[in-house]
């Protein structure tokens, strides 16, 4: 079992939760991040003081599934979210050991 | 630097020339000031200048939170930008002597000779000045109206050169033709109490070129784009709400009963309005919204705005009523079918009510009420009603032309949109260097 | 669709006859309209307008933000389904020519009658019209106020009932006893100025009841259940003050001496009960808080409500310094050690800081102040605080058991509380069909 | 308990005596009052009371989140403390008859006398309750004004003592020798039509004392410490104009001519103060700000304070476009070249726009607009420059001192400032045991 | 070492938190995070326009802690968050390599 | 590849971020979060009811980087976050198993 982490730009959220359900993946957790990457720095003002923006609001998805479908998965990130512009994102995976659905007891597979 | 000073130096002449003239020097033989009339009008001014702010809180809840400043900022920079227009040259255009039944004169150019005395063809009762400061409050709110329908997605410079523009060319003859002594709406009989031709009409006619000419945001169709924040939105109706009293009742120019009649059918129909939106839209979706409730209140506000000295509690209902699921069915199937991105419904709302208010005081308007109105259609005088249709018809062409105008002009000068990354990142950022919110822990900026 | 057109046909058969009534006729012989007590009035009236908004913000940022649309929406939606039921029969029920000494007869059925003439019963010097609209705010917040007691668990439809209900059977009688012409507690002597009777003590009880009927929270007395927003709710408390000016002062029903007098203690209770509110909670547990501040503050001017036309400025610092304990007591002892959920403590601050009010004012009041008052016990007339807890007991018991039998009913119809899963998820999305805020970059809707 | 009993008792004995004077007595022979007038300045007072509030949410929203309540708290808390101060001895300091030019007598203590009569001294045509209640919403906001200099870091005891001990000793008499009769100031002639140099230069200059006496934030000058909430500064500055109207229009003391011209001229001078700021840090650094805007409209609002009932419309613009970028300059650079912690502007706002003002009305007063007023230096009058320099230097030589004074005196008995643990927290928890918000689904509090 | 990742119902989590801290569990961090499995959408109107509410708002908790200590968390959770209905939630477990308490620099365990 | 997981002061945040920036680590996403671990609680009050705070609000940063860089950003985040006193946080560290550049594709050591 593996744990996809995409972090994406928040505009192409909508988009990407909608193809993920194309492909059967709807369980997925979503948090409001910021980060920074290559992406360049934006400007703020407040009384006149000069301040850089450099942590850019970012969503990231966390999806667990089984080992087989990260291929697929991970395409359709590149799909929707590649504009090929600095700020795109990232896509981790991190490997892991055990799956429980609260409401069932179930694990491993059949908990996803 | 330089044309700076020669700009400084001409102020400082103005400000040495101008109380030369006997603004005060009528005082002892002004006609009779009623300082009931006085206090009530100076405070419906503030009443009615409220009412932008509100109405900044209104759309500013409705939008991304990326974008509320923005928005907040466009009705502030109206207030701003028309109190100045308005005391140089705008109330001369909307309320100097008539030129043709078109305009006013230069004779008031930088509220020169307006003072303490009446002004007995609009108020014979509250010193000038006062008259001018309330009218003020209106030409502000109109052109602020407009920019629910372009918001998230208009340069800044572009606005305040919008604003400038639109405030001159179209509020000030407009107010004129309506409420200007001689001026040809005014002349053909046309009723409008409080601005729903004049306020109403016009910005939201505006708005619907505006939003056409500009196009659709880029995210619009794919994003839900939820308003970020109804709390405040629920919180600039009720400023509204409650500016709207100055505005209406205001409208009588003193403390009288037709002023009290004026806000008794201006807070039942704001009242059946949101009551009718939101039953429409509970038969309709099975949900009774707060949007809902606060844009049905809106429209009954608009619906009411030019009756409100003309119709009985009883019509006020019977407006309220309709008001409701018209606009509701205007922001929820018209602009889906015809595809404009009337962003907060300005059009829908002040376009729709608005044209639905006039239209009704032509047919409920009765002199039973306001001895000094005439009698709609229901009351006899099915004439009233074509007036109206005119008066609509006229503002209709007249707001349309001429913001079309205004924008084709701006657009051969510099592009009126902010670009696509911009639209991703949002006016508060791009336009203002600002980002509203700090809630997280995380500061994203930087010393 | 055709029921629906009934109705319209009837309200424009309405809105025909009713303006045909002569409502301006006696325009001409009309009492002499005072331009400033009249101006005085409308302003009061938009100022005590503004209170219900304002108890919108107060109890919606105390209420968790999965239920903050929900208990805003109650008080607006109080005001509009007031506005409407206070034209139609509200206002001649409760100052009609009076039957029995118990109700108004229905002569003013839907304003018909109430124009610019003043009805010099109540007000001689300002038009009916604006009587009838001031006295309508203060039916709108009595109602409004209630909700708190029983937040984030009334089913909306609900709550629209009870609000019909409850202002017809329960405010419109009581306020025709106590100010109206001939109503046996006002036959009787009984003091209130401005409502601590009417108003605060009504909905006070009247919450109590509701809350023990519909019983506690699910998720009450495990959750901490903390106010989601208390900014907005400092918000709601100024605009409680700001248009507690209207609702005290206005009720000289003048521009006079006894309105400043009135805006004076009002003022001062005000600020005493916020410190002493306060300092009971600085001395209980060591620190004073923003919430505590702002339910003192209310409960300041809840106390001086009856009050205000009728004692002296010690008096007002008196009454305060007692009020803020006693209603920190209720609200943080009384409440917990009784087990009853009064969510937002309407009972707690406008029922216990309303009775003392009443009483206080049998105590304090004296002609010094307002010769057309009467002297309380402190004055040598004990007697006027028998009269008082005749009032209060008359108020208690017949909110009460009205509200009892009110939700009685209209549970053998309906449920009126929430699921339990509903409220999980909250108020706005399962009554309303909303999310208040979006401040998060993921947008949970989708189109 | 024995004492608090001694305590009440104390104030029984005042509740009986105090309305035993002859409060009304005089009312049958008491001078005419306007009804217009009065109705007039109690809705003034009820303007100016907003903007108190109005300021806690214009600085609210500019600090970090973890402080929001705390910086409302010191607002709100200055409302009730100098409520009750007013009533007690701040009045009678303020406007009793005259000892030795400086402060008045205790004629007026606890308000004995004040009463519906009008007081000719200040105002002809209103009951003298009406005026000491406009007279108190000045001293609420003048000290809640300071709070802005050293937000985020004063314990909240020693606010409370710093209110109380500067509304007396700084504020009455300097109220007294502007505005008092026979008032040193005054009887030199200097200008200050609704407050510039007793408000603003006052306010502005006793913040840049404090902040300098605590010193900076700790967390100053590595993090960005952006404003958490610019929505909300927004509506305070929303609020801070509305009731600028009464605070301006107001000082005329009755509803004329006077009253209108000032509120035109506030109007307008806000305006381009708004859009002279805006202009500048355009100019500076390219983005036009919403706080820029907010900041600019209340120097602007602070600038035409004194001159309100002097200057013509022309010179408003005229002194709009210089204190625009005026107090700019002084917040974007002579506060980071000096170094001081001026944390919210109060100085660089109050203090510099204040003092602009004042000299400002020194130039440009002429009696054209006011013929009760002087003519400045351009119309001839060079000598009324020289009398505003004087009131200036004498206000600023006087609050700086005895601010400087009472906060010595007060470190020696405690700690003026949050610990360095407490800064990091935030004064929300530490000061008042509560957290703003709870827009997380995880309440941080357990039960 | 393990960390433990519980997404929970909001309303469950006082009562988690105290269970936890019963058996001993004090330290963890918590997030508010959104997130969708089998749970089925709410309605929300703008307008007269429908949209699904398909994100619904979750605490997710993540406790690193001693291999041993694994099975007995799960189990509290298990207790106290198992209605029965979709939408209980999912617990995660992934492998941790290091751990370090900034305050005293201790490492592993002794970190915990 | 490795993932540092860091839990820190909000204060010390800023600080933090100008000192990797300076050893040339300029990727990271951050997270907004409440925590506890040994840190006393703060007590808030409610209408004279007493609640303790013992989640604090802490900052949370994830960074992913070669496995020999993992040394030097830990000393980085001790030397500036640690004050000595409870409430500085903690550090954790996971193995990756994969990372891509979402704009350019790139894998692994290319894709940070
Ligand atoms: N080394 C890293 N560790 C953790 N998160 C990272 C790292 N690099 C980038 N990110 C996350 O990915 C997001 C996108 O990065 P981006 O600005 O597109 O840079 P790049 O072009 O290198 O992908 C960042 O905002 C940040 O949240
Ligand atoms: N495959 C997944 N990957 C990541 N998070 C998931 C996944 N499936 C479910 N979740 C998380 O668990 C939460 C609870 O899931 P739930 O709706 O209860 O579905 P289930 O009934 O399958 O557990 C979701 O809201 C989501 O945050
Ligand atoms: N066992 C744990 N699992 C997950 N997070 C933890 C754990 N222990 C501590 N934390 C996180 O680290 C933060 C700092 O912990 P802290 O209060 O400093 O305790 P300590 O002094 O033990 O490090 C906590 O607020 C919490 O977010």
């Amino acid at each position: 079992m593996k744990k996809i982490e995409a972090i994406i730009r928040p505009t192409k959220f909508e988009e990407l939760k909608a193809a993920l359900e194309k492909i059967g993946v709807r369980g997925m957790t979503v948090y409001d991040v910021r980060g920074r990457g290559l992406q360049g720095a934006e400007k703020q003002y407040y009384r006149g003081q000069e301040h850089s923006i450099d942590l850019f609001p970012k969503i990231k998805l966390e999806i667990v599934c089984q080992d087989e479908s990260v291929e697929n998965i991970i395409s359709q990130i590149l799909k929707i979210c590649k504009s090929g512009k600095k700020g795109d994102g990232k896509i981790f995976v991190y490997p892991v050991e055990r799956i429980i659905r609260i409401s069932t007891r179930e694990e491993g597979g059949a908990a996803l | 630097m330089k044309t700076k000073f020669k700009w400084i130096t001409l102020l400082i002449t103005l400000a040495i020339s101008v109380p030369g003239l006997p603004v005060m020097a009528a005082a002892a033989d002004a006609p009779a000031i009623d300082t009931g009339d006085t206090a009530f009008i100076i405070v419906c001014a503030a009443l009615v200048m409220i009412m932008t702010p509100g109405l900044a809180l209104f759309y500013g809840g409705m939008v991304r939170k990326k974008n509320v400043l923005g928005t907040i900022m466009q009705s502030f920079a109206a207030m701003a930008l028309v109190s100045v227009q308005w005391v140089l040259i705008g109330y001369t255009l909307g309320f100097g002597t008539d030129i043709g039944h078109l305009i006013g004169n230069l004779q008031w150019l930088g509220m020169s000779g307006v003072g303490i005395d009446p002004n007995p063809d609009y108020s014979a009762t509250i010193p000038q000045s006062v008259f001018a400061v309330f009218q003020l409050m209106f030409a502000i709110i109109t052109v602020a109206l407009i920019s629910g329908s372009f918001a998230e997605r208009m340069r800044f410079p572009i606005f305040i050169a919008f604003v400038l523009l639109w405030t001159t060319l179209v509020y000030d003859p407009l107010a004129h033709w309506v409420w200007g002594v001689n001026g040809w709406l005014r002349n053909l009989g046309a009723l409008d109490f409080a601005g729903g031709t004049v306020v109403h009409i016009s910005s939201g006619v505006s708005g619907l070129v505006a939003c056409l000419f500009l196009g659709r945001r880029r995210e619009e169709g794919f994003d839900a784009m939820m308003p970020h924040n109804l709390p405040m939105t629920m919180l600039g109706a009720a400023l509204l709400w409650f500016g709207w009293f100055g505005f209406n009742a205001g409208s009588a120019l003193g403390a009288n009963g037709l002023a009290g009649h004026a806000f008794l059918v201006t807070n039942t129909c704001a009242a059946v309005g949101a009551l009718s939106w939101v039953g429409a839209e509970w038969l309709h979706h099975g949900k009774p919204t707060a949007l809902g409730f606060a844009s049905g209140l809106v429209a009954g506000l608009v619906a009411i705005t030019p009756a409100a000295g003309f119709v009985s509690p009883a019509s006020s209902i019977l407006m309220g009523i309709i008001v409701g699921p018209l606009c509701y069915y205007a922001v929820s199937h018209l602009k889906s079918k015809f595809g404009y991105d009337d962003t907060l419904d300005a059009f829908g709302i002040h376009g729709v009510g608005g044209i639905f208010g006039a239209l009704a005081t032509g047919v409920l308007a009765t002199t039973a009420v306001n001895p000094a109105g005439v009698d709609g259609l229901l009351f006899g005088n099915p004439h009233q009603l074509l007036v109206q249709l005119i008066a609509v018809v006229a503002a209709v062409a007249f707001a349309a032309t001429a913001t079309f105008v205004i924008l084709n002009v701006l657009s051969m000068f510099a592009s009126l949109r902010i670009s696509e990354d911009a639209e991703e990142i949002g006016l508060d950022i791009t336009q203002h260097g600002e980002d509203a919110y700090s809630y997280m822990e995380i500061s994203s900026a930087q010393r």
